[in-house]
């Protein structure tokens, strides 16, 4: 069905902004590799989660967020500070854990908040953002804007009792209009180890919204097209009504779980191989090349316009100081109080 | 001042809060229609309409999570806990939300939310519905606890509460919603971190907070007849806790004794004997004590029950023992 | 449907057996309508939850229970108590909080347990409960038994997460044969105050179990017969597959959600009225003396024999003595451990 | 008696358990196909079988819960949380179910069950991965508590704890899964609720639990450098908690410091302190000591998260502290 409406759509879609989404998905391709050299390196520390593989549907979805949206998604998340402009300085030396970080080094890279671009965070606790996310998009209507939430959690998230309780209550809000919340579930084949077809009896992830009233679709999360298409249509809908919506993004995770991950266990050689076939950036240049938007001279250019970009990140991130020692304490409590605990 | 029961008290302040501020707003089961479980919320639905009285499904994990969202973009939703036994269920969004998200934002967001609803147990709920949570949650920076006993601590605490940018525990004594007490009208409120000395006296420091309190008050009358003077702290606030308050009675009464409705270990109590002990070890005559609630789960059994609380009597008697008067 | 196949089967069953379970569910009836008696009078403390209307519920479903099965409900189990075989003075004894009481009068009206009968226990955490009837299936199977265990919850249940959870848990385990459980959905309307409609965008509580690849069906909960059809059929295919089914038991709470319940408040007089019409002990008696299976006068002696068990119950719950106080600080604990924070 | 990691001696202790007894099977998220995160489980689905091993989806409610009920059938599953930071979603079963359920049927069932998985922090992983839970589950009667340091330990206490018929927390110390020591070949079991002298001293008593053990034994040497004979007290085990050795040895050393990389307030150490000054009252000469993780969410950046735990530097100045050496 994605695939039909793809060829459709694409006659609507303007080259040029392919090329300019393209450009954005090699730099979250490169910004996840050099995050990988660095954390290989002992410069990044905690966990490391990469995007590669998946660039095509926050590419394709964020760049439709309106001014007024909010953003909210799990721990997988440089792709989405970055797509919403981060400055990559920022998201790497958050990385590294340094005080020019996106959140002061306190968070790292589970956790790039911007909220000043609408990403209200990412999270760390499996499911445990979804119902945050319902609760922006209440708050959004009850404000009175007609923004919307676009909520990103993975197939692995959708077993967790938080994702259920938040999704039941997204359908009975957005009843009254009240709930202006898109779910996208990045459904990339795996929850660390798990495929979906051992997390679940039914991995139709889309279907199971109707058990909460919540109309859904899937769309290819491979190509870009498809995931424009769906999400400029979907959005405008959710934006009129004020009612959940679901879209079910299939796509895979190229990438280990985290920087750490025997990888070779749970999935074949072949099954990755043949998703690297379909790896979104690499049908998007040969979209672009047919589309004649791009020679391979260009496609050439922005790669090493992302690769020098990416490198004076990390030099950032690197020469960048730590936090002071007095951040330790702040932020714990927000308002008048200083810390209360410190002796 | 007019006399209002502990129910009244907590409905005004969020009445009179709701209706200065458009960004308050109630989430929980049955508070709307139903008026609620404990008629905390009776009326409001009809006085704010469903927007801002939302009537929720047994989904605690979720609501609460909703409302840490709703937080997060500067709304003020105060959370009903039927009752607090609920809670383990929304523990997750608790403290791994609402305690940290502003500290791993990088101080990017606030939550300025409340959780509120009964805590504690008296009325043979048995195991399940029998727990006072204040250690529990206390643990965690980043949260506010509190546990107010008066009608006029529950109103000036749940008003300074909804105005915190930050996210408290509010633990009600659901077992006084009826007891009566003075409340200032309109604009009261109570600082967090500041114990009240509910009763002065200088021979033995009874250190307490919520239906406790109303039993260390009685034991110091019980002890005054016998010439010996308690005073009483209502610690009011779990987390920040005043010490200082603590401390300077004990300076004076060179004497303690801690009294709890929950268990004993890792209880309120471990942390009062701990800083007392710290802070005026010279000044201490005799151990600080600890009365607790029995080591087990909540029994149904009338007779059982009662014994699973701290009683009149103990208090009495282990104030005795720190006085070195045994009995 | 239900009523379709209701008529089919009728013919099939055994007069004498529905007699039976008519004597059954008059003293359940009986036994609830004593307990909220004594709680007036301050007899009963505590929560108390009657089964006033849901009757035939648990009447056809339990009465196909095989020596080797399970039960597990939540707090609303006097019903399941007695007819697993409990005696009612030992339950009463339990509502009064008596020594003599099912479980000592440890738990109350809201944790009945009868583990030799089978019953698992009552649970007061709304769903809270639905994870260990899931955990006892597998255990059943794990250990060779071809028994099953029927899972009671209620509407309010399914919006939890702990649900969620143990859904997905029995349809992933049930496609190894390794999950014989029956989730038997007491819909009667509301949790509490909060109807059905308040509680989900999507009602259709049997459906919601698509999500988990679990096969489901409705069953009209006030006939008896169509109960005994849903069970008889549904229990020996469960028990032959090892897979999880569902069944949603249409029914009606006649009675307040508590002993205390301010139920004009959420539901209208008419609604009441409407569904007392159904109740299934008034269905059950004409279709019994419609059947010539018994006449007016048995009816009669029926419900005064129920009576009578059931005044003698209060009177042996009433006389009985209160737990010893060593019984504080009993099974808190199993083994050698004596109790371990006494001092 | 052969050198093993921590990692090894625990799995060593399930793998014997399970050949032993047919009904102990294992729980958890990649457990199995993908051999444990933190490879504790690794092999053993291929050793046990998928009815043994069960692989389960991200549900730590649903396959908590599940395993109460096996549990409550006479199974003895072991649960892997793959880290304790997810516990907060299975809170509501394990204390709600696992550690009432026996006392609310009436001693009916019991539930012989464990809980496992890495407990602490250290490795970066900030806010919402940073947890100690020692005094949150501590707190509920019904649960056992333990928090193994030593290879040894480790495999004793998990064979215990196999063969308990209650819910035990076990706590392990994530962050010493490679940490060798000599464990028993075979049968090999440790008590519950008897702590461990890790080293005899006279001069002041450390007590810690976990990875602060190996802290506090550090610290011992330095003080040893200057003279001062520092006992450390492993506590193993945090409920039951065993007060006889801590007293014991504050009666001779007359001073203590207890060690903890958990929040200060409400924490284990508030118990022992409380504990020990309520029981070797007249034997202290000087304030029982905390030394506590900061009190503050863990951030992610290196040079923050190490001034969050206790430090070899802290103990060594607060045990010279508390025998009035200032520095
Ligand atoms: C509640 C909880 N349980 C376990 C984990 C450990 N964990 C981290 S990521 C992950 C897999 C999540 O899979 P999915 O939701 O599909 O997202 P993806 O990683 O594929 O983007 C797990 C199990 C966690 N963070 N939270
Ligand atoms: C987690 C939780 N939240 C709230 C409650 C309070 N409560 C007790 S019964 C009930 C309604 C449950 O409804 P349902 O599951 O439909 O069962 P019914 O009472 O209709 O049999 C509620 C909200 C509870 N016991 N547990
Ligand atoms: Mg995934
Ligand atoms: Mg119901």
């Amino acid at each position: 069905m994605a695939d039909e409406k793809q060829t459709e759509v694409s006659a609507a879609v303007d080259p040029e902004r392919l090329v300019r989404l393209y450009r954005e998905m090699v730099l979250v391709r490169e910004f996840e590799e050099a995050s990988q050299r660095s954390f290989r390196q002992g410069k990044i520390g905690g966990y490391l989660h990469v995007y590669t593989g998946q660039e095509a549907v926050a590419a394709g979805f964020l760049s439709q967020k309106k001014e007024e949206d909010k953003v909210i998604t799990a721990y997988r998340d440089h792709a989405h500070a970055l797509m919403l402009g981060a400055d990559p300085k920022e998201a790497m030396a958050e990385l590294f854990g340094k005080r020019t970080g996106m959140v002061k080094g306190k968070g790292g890279s589970m956790h790039l908040f911007d909220v000043d671009r609408g990403l209200m965070g990412g999270y760390g606790i499996v499911g445990g953002h979804v119902p945050l996310g319902v609760g922006i998009a209440y708050a959004l209507r009850y404000r009175g804007s007609d923004g919307i939430c676009q909520l990103y959690l993975g197939d692995g998230a959708v077993q967790t009792g938080a994702f259920h309780e938040a999704a039941n209550l997204a359908g009975l809000w957005g009843r009254d209009g009240m709930c202006p919340v898109v779910f996208i579930v990045e459904n990339n084949q795996y929850a660390m180890g798990t495929s979906v077809e051992r997390s679940t009896a039914n991995p139709d992830f889309a279907g199971k919204f109707e058990a909460y009233g919540i109309e859904s679709e899937k769309v290819d999360g491979m190509s870009l097209e498809a995931v424009l298409e769906a999400g400029g249509r979907v959005f405008e809908e959710v934006r009129e009504s004020g009612k959940a919506y679901a879209i079910e993004a299939i796509t895979y995770r190229i990438a280990p779980h985290g920087a750490a991950d025997f990888f070779e266990k749970y999935r074949t050689k072949e099954e990755v191989r043949e998703w690297r076939q379909k790896d979104p950036i690499g049908l998007l240049e040969q979209r672009l090349l047919d589309l004649d938007a791009v020679d391979e001279e260009k496609l050439q250019e922005i790669k090493d316009e992302a690769k020098r970009t990416i490198e004076e990140a990390v030099r950032f991130a690197d020469e960048s100081e730590e936090p002071p020692p007095e951040e330790l304490y702040t932020d714990v409590y927000a308002g008048e109080d200083e810390y209360l605990g410190k002796e | 001042m007019a006399e209002k029961t502990y129910r009244e008290a907590l409905k005004e302040a969020m009445t009179e809060e709701m209706e200065r501020d458009e960004s308050v707003l109630l989430l929980g089961e049955d508070i709307g229609v139903y008026g609620g479980t404990h008629l905390i919320t009776d009326g409001l639905l009809d006085m704010f309409g469903k927007k801002r009285v939302i009537d929720t499904p047994i989904s605690e994990a979720g609501f609460t999570g909703a409302a840490i969202g709703m937080a997060m973009m500067g709304l003020r939703p105060v959370v009903e806990m039927m009752t607090w036994n609920f809670s383990f269920i929304a523990a997750d969004q608790i403290i791994q939300n609402a305690a940290k998200v502003r500290y791993f934002s990088g101080g990017q967001v606030q939550v300025p939310l409340v959780i509120r609803g009964p805590n504690g147990g008296g009325v043979q709920l048995s195991a399940q519905h029998t727990h006072s949570l204040e250690s529990f949650y206390g643990h965690f920076p980043g949260l506010k606890v509190v546990a107010p006993v008066t009608p006029a601590d529950v109103k000036g605490m749940m008003i300074s509460s909804i105005r915190d940018p930050n996210p408290v525990i509010f633990l009600e004594a659901g077992a006084l919603y009826g007891t009566r007490g003075e409340v200032p009208e309109g604009e009261h409120t109570v600082p967090f971190g500041k114990a009240r000395v509910a009763r002065e006296g200088s021979d033995v420091t009874l250190v307490a907070y919520g239906r406790q309190v109303l039993l260390c008050e009685r034991a110091a009358e019980r002890l005054a007849e016998d010439g010996i003077e308690a005073e009483v702290i209502d610690l009011r606030s779990i987390r920040p806790l005043d010490e200082e308050t603590v401390i300077e009675s004990v300076r004076k009464t060179h004497r303690a004794v801690s009294v709890q409705e929950q268990w004993r270990y890792y209880g309120v109590s471990s942390e009062i004997a701990a800083i007392i002990q710290e802070k005026a070890f010279d000044y201490l005559d005799a151990p600080v004590e600890r009365v607790s609630g029995a080591e087990v789960p909540a029994p149904y059994a009338r007779n059982l029950e009662l014994m699973c609380f701290p009683s009149e009597e103990q208090v009495v008697e282990v104030a005795r023992r720190v006085l070195y008067q045994e009995v």
